[in-house]
């Protein structure tokens, strides 16, 4: 027996799903409106809610405590919100140049290690590992194809002489490598289908609703369509 | 591993340091020297070219973005709007309606006024500022889906010749680039990541890799604090590149001289 | 000219054709599963590796990072991570990185004060796993790259109660001072602070790192795997199924994987006619559909 | 006072100061400053925080506005500010753990959230039956790729074919991993030059400046 709580979400949860689905159908549409502005507002609201959250307990509490700097924060987040109004918007100025620098710096004082110098360090790998043929053809092409295609983003100087070859081998090694990626980025997009899918279907009580909502939905869509309404009642 | 500590500095962090102060040292005076650094012409500005002619010929509009603007004006979204005001002068110049969604995240809320003033002024530079029309600038949205749907409804009932989205976007680029070829709309995007550059390469018909969109931005604007960005960042691949080969040689003989000096 | 039609039809396929197939290849198998069998792949042993080695001394910086739609995704993996986590008995911290994540995690660990049970909740109970004594969450903290950094340095400065405000006093988390006091953090993650957390966790304090990626995520991660700041990494749903499989504990990931091998082949049969398409017709004749590549 | 906030000069004081002393204390043994670093970055993540307020505060004027203007498809605009303010209501009466806030995730957020990327399967799908063809050699090493990557990644391959398996990883560990390489390379130059940009005053835009 399944609680009135659980079958009111799920209810609702595929409608709002078939209802998002309704994009393929290519057409603007009213459910797809729905579900879109659904998940916008309440998105928001809980943005809204999670948040001011943690701005009070990392804002407000170490106040209580006697720590004033984070207070500061909120205030000057405060502040910030004038950017939207001309005639105030230089007082907004402040905050932004404080989190400006203060993020440029936490990102670039280690990004400058994880982001290139650990990438390098990690290309200078030896090409002939003994006893492993394997670790050895993937030392070579990981640090042959990074050479190579590092040559084809050059931008400030013509391909000619030997760039004129690697730049070259280094687009054919990125072709290479985009087939690969394009299958593993369908792999999570398919990941998250099949999964979601699940979530619809399983348990078996979900099963007769989640059909009969695809039907409504798309019947709904088609019969719109047909009286030319898709477009006046979508957004 | 750290070959030498020098006080105050922190162990392990003497390149690092190094490495991040030399960035400084060249682009300032690479902005500020007498010549301007050369950027070569990237094949994606041809490819625009050709495709707002193409839509010139076809009598149909041209659809132009400068992407979501995430955190508003970082990396990405300045070369797009240096893009943007490129293909908003060959639309002035051959009376071809231009079309620019904009909108998709917080940051796009401040972005906006300025975009619209850049296409102003490339109406204005060529001469066709009666031509200017701010409605065909619509704000679709300030949530990232929201402007994803927006702006392939404004490509299904405006079914333009070509469009061109450039500056930093994210998932929804992919249903974008599909819907344009739908309507057959020559495609031209820039994706900022790589799972998305794999993904839209193969929705669309010309796609920047990597900084192409940032190098064809500078290239545009000859603006010497873009045209020294992308300098700076060859010279770093060229130190890396050194770096690289000479770690092999000396991999080859058994040292890790270049291994120790990274981790100093 | 019929055999050109033939060749036409392959190379213009219409794709309203392949979006139908793959919801019926969808919702075929997860309503009634084949049960093929899959393959296990060495990343995924690496990873499970990890969680094999831990034991009641270990302190676990548990960031669930997912939101709906990764959870979706990574499910299979989260559910069968954090069973071995309560098994191992290791202490554990959670933090949140989206605001979705209070109502994720309530789905796996339930809310024992509120009497709402999770997926899990037989396995706390089995072993004893213990709010408060054995894992304590935190809350929405990884806020922004700013908020992970502080965090790193000074987790007393950042938080002192846990994620509905009661005090944390008394707990293990007295004995935590910054990230250096973790033996492992594990990130389920569609990219939130994941990189944050490399930057400031893995590379100033040099913590252990294993992560739970996202698809469209996995190439870019793959870097940070060769230069060792990253430990191991679970590869999407596949991955997910496969520590299911190693772990002994069958559920939704090694379910979902018939929809995947058949949803995989069938896109290579479509590419196949696509290509068988493109040379027999296509190649020749006026209508050629361009793309980037070619 | 005014007049010294509106110069770019404050501005740029600013972002310098805060940009040093919280690299310096990485970098250089200042225990006299660690301290202060730490709470200004602790500072700063509050105040990134609030940057939502920006967003609800442009996102509700906008939808009133089109509400107002009785603009094509309204009725969703006032819909979304009523779900908007419903939800924040919702919270924070009964509070961010409770049933009934934890309601409206399951019910709206969990559809519309994952099923708005499932979508993109869809679209990749399609989009890969159409462009993955032999049309050039660049075209035709991403199809061969491609392939053999999909063909690897199928669960059951492996268990038939496990070269298959072998030849995936091998494409994805080493061509893959290295383009990504370069790309993070690539992407960390360029932020790091963009800052550069940022700290000398370059991009006025980026510190309030021109159209704020």
């Amino acid at each position: 027996m399944v609680e009135f709580y659980e079958f009111s979400y799920t209810l609702i949860a595929i409608l709002a799903s078939w209802s998002m689905y309704a994009t393929l159908y290519g057409k603007p549409s009213p459910f797809r409106s729905w579900a879109e502005s659904s998940f916008i507002g309440f998105t928001m609201g809980l943005n809204l809610v999670v948040t001011f959250f943690y701005v009070l307990r990392t804002g407000w509490e170490p106040f209580l405590r006697g720590n004033w700097m984070p207070v500061m924060g909120i205030i000057l987040g405060l502040l910030m919100i004038l950017r939207l109004f001309p005639k105030y918007s230089y007082i907004s100025r402040v905050p932004i140049a404080i989190s400006l620098g203060t993020n440029l710096a936490i990102s670039l004082r280690t990004t400058i290690f994880t982001g290139f110098i650990n990438q390098i360090q990690a290309t200078i790998v030896p090409f002939w590992v003994p006893g492993n043929l394997y670790q050895s053809m993937l030392n070579t092409t990981i640090s042959v194809s990074v050479v190579l295609m590092m040559t084809f983003f050059l931008y400030s100087t013509e391909f000619k002489g030997p760039l004129k070859y690697t730049s070259k081998a280094g687009e054919y090694v990125l072709y290479i490598a985009l087939g690969a990626v394009f299958a593993q980025t369908f792999m999570g997009r398919l990941g998250l289908l099949v999964g979601y899918m699940q979530s619809i279907t399983d348990p078996a009580w979900k099963v007769p609703y989640t059909l009969s909502f695809a039907v409504i939905v798309l019947a709904g869509t088609v019969v719109l369509d047909r009286y030319g309404l898709l477009e006046k009642y979508s957004d | 591993m750290a070959l030498i500590d020098i006080y105050p500095i922190q162990s392990g962090k003497i390149t690092g340091l190094i490495l991040l102060a030399l960035v400084f040292v060249i682009t300032l005076y690479l902005m500020s020297g007498g010549k301007k650094p050369y950027v070569r012409r990237v094949p994606g500005l041809d490819a625009m070219e050709d495709a707002v002619g193409r839509s010139t010929e076809m009598g149909k509009p041209v659809v132009a973005s400068y992407g979501w603007a995430f955190s508003g004006f970082d990396y990405w979204t300045v070369a797009g709007l240096t893009i943007l005001s490129h293909v908003a002068k060959l639309c002035a110049k051959t009376n071809t309606r231009l079309l620019v969604p904009t909108g998709g995240s917080e940051g796009s809320y401040i972005v906006r006024p300025v975009a619209v003033e850049i296409v102003k002024n490339a109406y204005d530079v060529e001469g066709k500022g009666d031509l200017f029309n701010e409605n065909d600038m619509p704000f679709l949205s300030g949530s990232q889906f929201a402007m994803g749907t927006g702006y392939a409804g404004m490509l299904l009932s405006n079914r333009p010749g070509s469009m061109i989205m450039a500056g930093s976007s994210a998932a929804d680029a992919m249903m974008i680039a599909e819907v344009s070829n739908q309507v057959g709309a020559i495609t031209i995007t820039a994706p900022t990541y790589i799972g998305n550059v794999a993904a839209l390469a193969c929705a669309s018909d010309y796609v920047m890799i990597g900084e192409e969109a940032v190098a064809a931005g500078a290239y545009l604007s000859q603006e010497p604090a873009q045209l020294a960005s992308i300098r700076t960042q060859d010279i770093y691949k060229f130190i890396g590149i050194g770096l690289i080969l000479l770690g092999w040689v000396l991999t080859a003989v058994s040292s890790n001289l270049i291994q120790q000096i990274l981790s100093t | 000219m019929s055999e050109n039609g033939i060749f036409k039809i392959m190379a213009t396929l219409d794709r309203r054709i392949i979006y139908l197939l793959i919801f019926i290849l969808t919702l075929g198998p997860v309503l009634n599963p084949l049960g093929l069998p899959i393959a296990v792949t060495q990343e995924t042993v690496t990873y499970y590796s990890y969680l094999q080695d831990l034991n009641e001394d270990d302190v676990i910086w548990a960031a669930w990072e997912t939101g709906f739609s990764a959870w979706n995704e990574l499910k299979a993996g989260i559910i069968a991570t954090y069973r071995e986590v309560i098994k191992s008995g290791a202490k554990m911290v959670v933090a949140y990185g989206t605001t979705e994540d209070n109502a994720v995690f309530q789905l796996v660990f339930g809310d024992p004060q509120q009497g709402i049970r999770g997926i899990l909740s037989d396995d706390l109970e089995q072993y004893d796993y213990q709010y408060g004594r054995d894992y304590i969450v935190l809350g929405y903290v990884l806020v922004n790259e700013a908020s992970t950094s502080s965090l790193a340095r000074d987790l007393h400065s950042v938080v002192t109660t846990d994620y509905k405000g009661n005090s944390l006093d008394g707990t293990f988390w007295d004995d935590l001072q910054n990230a250096g006091d973790f033996t492992l953090i594990i990130d389920f993650s569609p990219g939130m602070q994941t990189n944050a957390m490399i930057r400031h966790w893995v590379m100033d304090y040099g913590v252990p790192m294993i992560e739970g990626a996202i698809g469209v995520n996995i190439p870019s991660l793959m870097p940070y795997i060769s230069t060792g700041h990253l430990k191991a990494m679970l590869q999407s749903t596949r991955g997910c199924a496969e520590l299911e499989y190693l772990a002994g504990v069958p559920g939704p990931g090694l379910t979902s994987m018939d929809a995947f091998t058949l949803i995989h082949y069938v896109i290579v049969a479509f590419i196949i006619m696509g290509n068988i398409g493109y040379f027999g017709w296509e190649k020749n004749s006026k209508q050629k559909t361009r793309t980037a590549v070619g | 006072m005014a007049s010294i906030l509106r110069r770019k000069e404050t501005s740029l004081i600013l972002i310098g100061l805060s940009f040093f002393i919280v690299t310096g204390v990485y970098f250089f043994d200042i225990p006299a400053l660690g301290d202060f670093s730490n709470n200004l970055v602790l500072m700063v993540s509050v105040l990134n925080a609030m940057s939502i307020l920006l967003a609800l505060y442009s996102q509700t004027r906008r939808s009133l506005l089109l509400v107002r203007q009785k603009a094509h498809g309204w009725p969703y605009q006032l819909y979304l500010v009523i779900t908007l303010y419903l939800m924040a209501v919702v919270g924070f009466i009964f509070g961010q753990t409770s049933q009934q806030f934890m309601w409206f995730q399951y019910a709206i957020l969990n559809p519309t959230g994952s099923v708005i990327y499932s979508i993109l399967a869809f679209y990749m799908a399609s989009a890969c039956a159409r462009a993955f063809r032999a049309r050039s050699p660049q075209a035709a090493l991403l199809l061969l790729s491609g392939i053999i990557v999909l063909l690897g990644q199928a669960p059951l391959t492996g268990v038939f074919a496990p070269f298959m398996g072998t030849a995936r990883t091998y494409l994805t560990d080493s061509f893959a991993m290295a383009a990504s390489r370069v790309f993070t390379m690539s992407v960390t130059m360029g932020a790091v030059v963009l800052g550069v940009r940022i700290i000398t005053g370059k991009e006025s835009a980026a510190i309030g400046f021109e159209g704020g």
